[in-house]
């Protein structure tokens, strides 16, 4: 009965079998812990910010561009479940987010603070390309920020087309986003105590 | 001399039955212990005392002036507080600037600060590792280094809670100084603890909560010459007191084994 | 008896929708969003919305339902105005309000969107209404899912507790240290890496501590025993069949949809 | 040399690779199977390294530059990690960080590991029940995890290490956040645990003297003495700066030797000790 079970588990899901270690699989649920935590902190300051990629940020600095991947993509789909639906789609967002800061912390692109601001706007620019057309689908354009939307009623107002208008729209408030999280994780990183660095990057 | 006044002060959480009612606690003693069982009160009075959670009735009085009315930068300069995890509070790049960054949030000279924190990273024996990253210490040593933090800025009031937790001996002793000598310059020193052998050698003055209220207030062999006081309250004895009437039969009250001996050598 | 379920959830009474396994739930949600994706005619769109109302009304409305709804209110308020003024293709008026006309297409646009949005919150709604996390996750390991997979969806629900608790923790102990983050932005701002910082270390320690012993614990052995589903499910395989066809058909549909005006 | 009946440690070094300081230095150390070995030192003495390496957590998942060889009766943590795992149970410092992260009660965290070893249902019924009666955990067992107090978690994790009856226990400092009750009723359930061999770090060194076979002591990573508690308090160096149980202190002060020199450590040595001054 029990030799069956293990059978037609292999046969029917090696197709779901991702070489992830065990320090991943947890380190990824902590990441997502912290999108979570570090999204609720901001709102609970009043900040005009939304914070909630820090996490999916520092999974891919320490265990690379799948496990930043995975992070975002489960955090927008907990995201959803729990407290808005309409943000699972932004998950392929999330996805590119992940798999470009893992791409750009490899490449030595989070060495140091100005090299650290470049990271942060080709981050925003794939932000900005992957959410506008999800935009445009479930939102008309719209981002849900008001002053963004006011820039993009604006635009749309004067007949400017409404892919420009809606890029637009999305990428003044990503700038400012992926900016201050990027120097975040950027500090917070260079805090993080060589032992825990060592024990994500042996154990991958 | 620095006195805390507790009058008619109560608390209790939107969430649970518990309720913390203290009609009447006076601290001057320097030394003072607050002590009790797991649920007892004791880190909700803890949290009342250092201002940063308000009773729901009654008020605490620090020399006569209510807690509640003073300002965020008086409460530093009066009240400091050694937490039990001491890596909730670590965030700096090093272990001076750690110590320094406390500091600063009172006093703006730099060269005040600079042989400040200089002073109190000896007085706890972290000065060989000053340049360390704080979460590369061991437990004892983040520990000293939140004692250090306190320490720099010099309120009136220090709270500690467990400090022995988590510490090895020769820290242990090092703290154990520290509080004496803190109390010896006037500090008003308040500990909550469950180790009865630390509180027995070290205290003059002990408060037990239990339930939320305060059932005992006085010296420690004044407590623990009430068995049934402090089985009720759900405490132990000190080790040699059990020691003591396990295998002499003795069961009068000894703090310490040096008590015991003192007692004995006399006739 | 059985120590190691919940023995109010034993007690309790099953529902309807306790017949109904999480995965079929699921897509029936992913169902019902491309069939509002398909077919666009309003009174057809407002038809779903009103099945999926239903289906949530007979199960149960829980307050994250509610939460998502009124926070996304606001979102098709704006959209209602902006498209409502500004759609490229508006060219019959709806009304006016003083010298500002509103013209039926871009409303109609609007409204068509906000359908499918609501259908959307309601159907997972309906999802997370019905089901727990440990229903989902003992249900997902039944029919296969590696344990570690299973793990990385789930654990996070049950470890966000423990990191929100920290977070108030190391709020307290900083306050007490003397950030104060309630007046400017910049104090706001200056109060965020002393939070964050000992926030995401302990949080990572508590991973390597957690994956140190999941692994001396025996996590994702091959003999590890099967969790069995928290219900008798009703038909649990068929549906899942069902739904999935169905909704590859109409993600085909859409596709052709969007290709064909191209050609 | 290699002999299956006891614990033995062999010229063990280490250094961890974020560190350049060894440390463990040619550690060297032994003790029958099934018996109770406290290991004491201060802080940087090596006791939680000692402890992973013991586990197998280094060097499988921690690595550094490791010599020297650990043999725990007929299984290697170095060279056979699968099997020695088996029939392991850790427990870390932090109780918190330990639970398996995917359970709704307390009952759940503690069958994980059987779950995991493939146990049949009944018998894990059976065995979460009597464990959780061991260590005072029956009322909890319905409540999740994360309700539980800082003693509450050290003995579910206590739970979760034993429910597997592993023949080797290693320890952490269990105790510190146990209250002295607790921490009583633990010491004294260590002793009557049967055919396992426990090896425990802890501050509490009146505690070990009561429970432990051999005390191991740490100094700056180096083995500087093991023995018995009695051997090895009476022999403790100033300069070392370890605490000393109060019987001991107290038999110093009134100079109730065992003769030659040698104090009492704990409770019953002492009661010996006063039986046969009183009787001569």
């Amino acid at each position: 009965m029990k030799e069956n079970g293990i059978d037609t588990k292999a046969s029917r899901f090696n197709m779901w079998k991702l070489h992830l270690s065990v320090a991943t699989v947890t380190l990824i649920p902590a990441a997502v812990g912290i999108n979570y935590v570090a999204k609720a902190f901001a709102e609970g300051l009043k900040l005009p910010l939304w914070l909630g990629s820090l996490g999916t940020y520092l999974a891919s600095m320490l265990a690379g561009p799948t496990a930043g991947a995975i992070s975002g993509f489960i955090n927008n789909i907990i995201y959803g479940l729990t407290l808005s639906p309409v943000s699972t789609v932004y998950s392929i967002t999330s996805i590119a987010i992940g798999i470009v800061v893992g791409v750009l912390f490899n490449r030595g692109w989070f060495s140091n603070v100005k090299r650290v601001f470049v990271s942060a706007i080709l981050i925003a620019l794939t932000s900005a390309i992957i959410s506008t057309p999800l935009n445009v689908i479930f939102w008309g354009g719209q981002t849900g920020i008001p002053w963004g939307d006011a820039l993009f009623a604006t635009m749309i107002g004067n007949h400017i087309n409404i892919w420009i208008a809606s890029f637009t729209d999305e990428f003044v408030l990503d700038i400012m986003d992926k900016v201050v999280v990027a120097y975040l994780a950027f500090f917070i990183y260079r805090q993080l105590p060589q032992r825990m660095i060592n024990y994500f990057k042996d154990n991958q | 001399m620095t006195a805390i006044q507790l009058n008619d002060v109560s608390y209790h959480y939107p969430t649970s039955d518990f309720k913390l009612t203290i009609d009447q606690l006076t601290m001057t003693a320097n030394l003072v212990a607050i002590v009790g069982q797991n649920g007892a009160g004791k880190s909700t009075l803890f949290k009342l005392l250092t201002g940063l959670m308000q009773p729901q009735t009654g008020n605490i009085l620090i020399n006569h002036h209510d807690l509640a009315d003073l300002s965020p930068a008086d409460r530093l300069k009066t009240i400091g507080i050694v937490f039990q995890d001491p890596s909730s509070q670590l965030f700096n790049a090093t272990v001076e600037k750690e110590v320094a960054w406390s500091l600063s949030q009172t006093e703006s000279d730099a060269a005040v600060i600079a042989e400040k924190v200089a002073q109190v990273l000896a007085t706890v024996g972290l000065t060989d590792i000053k340049d360390k990253n704080p979460f590369d210490l061991s437990m004892p040593e983040k520990k000293l280094l939140s004692i250090a933090t306190v320490l720099a800025v010099d309120p009136q009031i220090y709270l500690f809670d467990e400090p022995m937790i988590s510490l090895d001996w020769p820290s242990q002793q090092l703290v154990t100084r520290l509080m004496q000598q803190l109390a010896r310059e006037k500090h008003q020193v308040i500990a909550i603890t469950h180790d009865m052998d630390w509180l027995a050698a070290t205290f003059s003055k002990i408060a037990v909560l239990s339930d939320g209220e305060i059932k005992f207030e006085g010296a420690p062999a004044a407590l623990f010459g009430q068995p049934e006081l402090v089985h009720a309250v759900g405490l132990l004895p000190p080790r040699i007191m059990s020691i003591v009437s396990d295998v002499l039969g003795d069961s009068r009250v000894y703090l310490t084994p040096a008590d015991y001996v003192a007692k004995h050598q006399t006739h | 008896m059985d120590i190691r379920d919940d023995s109010l959830q034993k007690i309790a009474r099953r529902h309807w929708y306790n017949f109904v396994d999480p995965v079929t739930k699921l897509l029936l949600a992913l169902f019902l969003t491309m069939l509002s994706f398909d077919f666009t005619p309003l009174y057809f769109e407002i038809s779903l919305v009103l099945f999926s109302l239903t289906l949530l009304l007979l199960s149960r409305l829980s307050k994250a339902t509610v939460n998502a709804v009124s926070f996304c209110l606001f979102l098709i308020v704006t959209m209602v105005v902006i498209q409502g003024l500004f759609y490229s293709h508006n060219v019959h008026p709806l009304f006016s309000v003083m010298t500002i006309t509103f013209y039926r297409e871009g409303f109609l646009y609007a409204a068509t969107m906000s359908a499918r949005i609501l259908i959307i919150i309601f159907a997972i709604g309906f999802f997370m209404g019905t089901t727990t996390v440990s229903e989902n996750a003992k249900y997902l390991e039944s029919i296969g899912m590696p344990y570690k997979l299973v793990y990385l969806l789930m654990s996070v629900c049950y470890i966000l507790p423990q990191i929100q608790q920290n977070l108030s923790k190391i709020q307290f102990v900083e306050r007490a240290r003397g950030i104060n983050p309630q007046k400017t932005v910049m104090q706001k701002v200056r109060s965020i890496l002393p939070i964050l910082i000992p926030l995401i270390i302990k949080t990572f320690d508590q991973s390597i501590n957690r994956s140190i012993t999941l692994q001396l614990r025996g996590f994702d052995r091959p003999e590890r025993t099967l969790a069995t589903p928290k219900y008798p499910y009703f038909k649990a395989k068929f549906s899942h069949y069902l739904l999935s066809i169905v909704i590859l058909l109409l993600i085909g549909c859409k596709l052709w949809q969007i290709i064909s005006r191209f050609l | 040399m290699a002999n299956n009946q006891q614990i033995s440690i062999n010229d063990l070094s280490f250094t961890y690779r974020h560190d350049s300081n060894a440390v463990l230095h040619h550690i060297s150390a032994t003790a029958p199977l099934n018996s109770i070995i406290g290991i004491i030192g201060n802080h940087h003495a090596g006791k939680t390294t000692l402890c992973r390496i013991l586990a197998g957590i280094i060097p499988n998942m921690m690595a550094g530059d490791l010599s020297g060889d650990v043999q725990l009766g007929p299984l290697s943590p170095t060279q056979n990690w699968p099997a020695l795992n088996q029939q392991t149970g850790f427990v870390l410092q932090d109780p918190a960080s330990q639970l398996s992260g995917l359970a709704d009660t307390v009952a759940d965290e503690i069958a994980f590991d059987l779950l995991n070893h493939g146990v049949a249902n009944t018998e894990i019924q059976h065995r979460v029940t009597e464990v959780a009666r061991q260590l005072q955990l029956t009322g909890q067992l319905q409540r999740s995890p994360n309700s539980l107090s800082g003693g509450q978690l050290q003995r579910l994790a206590i739970a979760t290490a034993i429910v597997t009856k592993p023949a080797i226990l290693i320890l952490d400092d269990p105790t510190s956040e146990m209250d002295p009750q607790g921490r009583t009723e633990f010491f004294n359930w260590l002793t009557i645990i049967e055919k396992t061999t426990i090896l425990i770090v802890s501050n509490e060194i009146d505690d070990l003297c009561e429970i432990a076979d051999r005390l191991w002591l740490l100094v700056d990573g180096e083995l500087v003495n093991q023995g018995t508690p009695l051997e090895v308090i009476n022999q403790l160096k100033p300069d070392w700066q370890i605490g000393t149980p109060q019987v001991y202190q107290l038999a110093r002060s009134m100079n109730w030797s065992l003769g030659t020199d040698l104090f009492p450590v704990n409770v019953n040595q002492l009661r010996g000790c006063l039986h046969d001054r009183h009787s001569t």
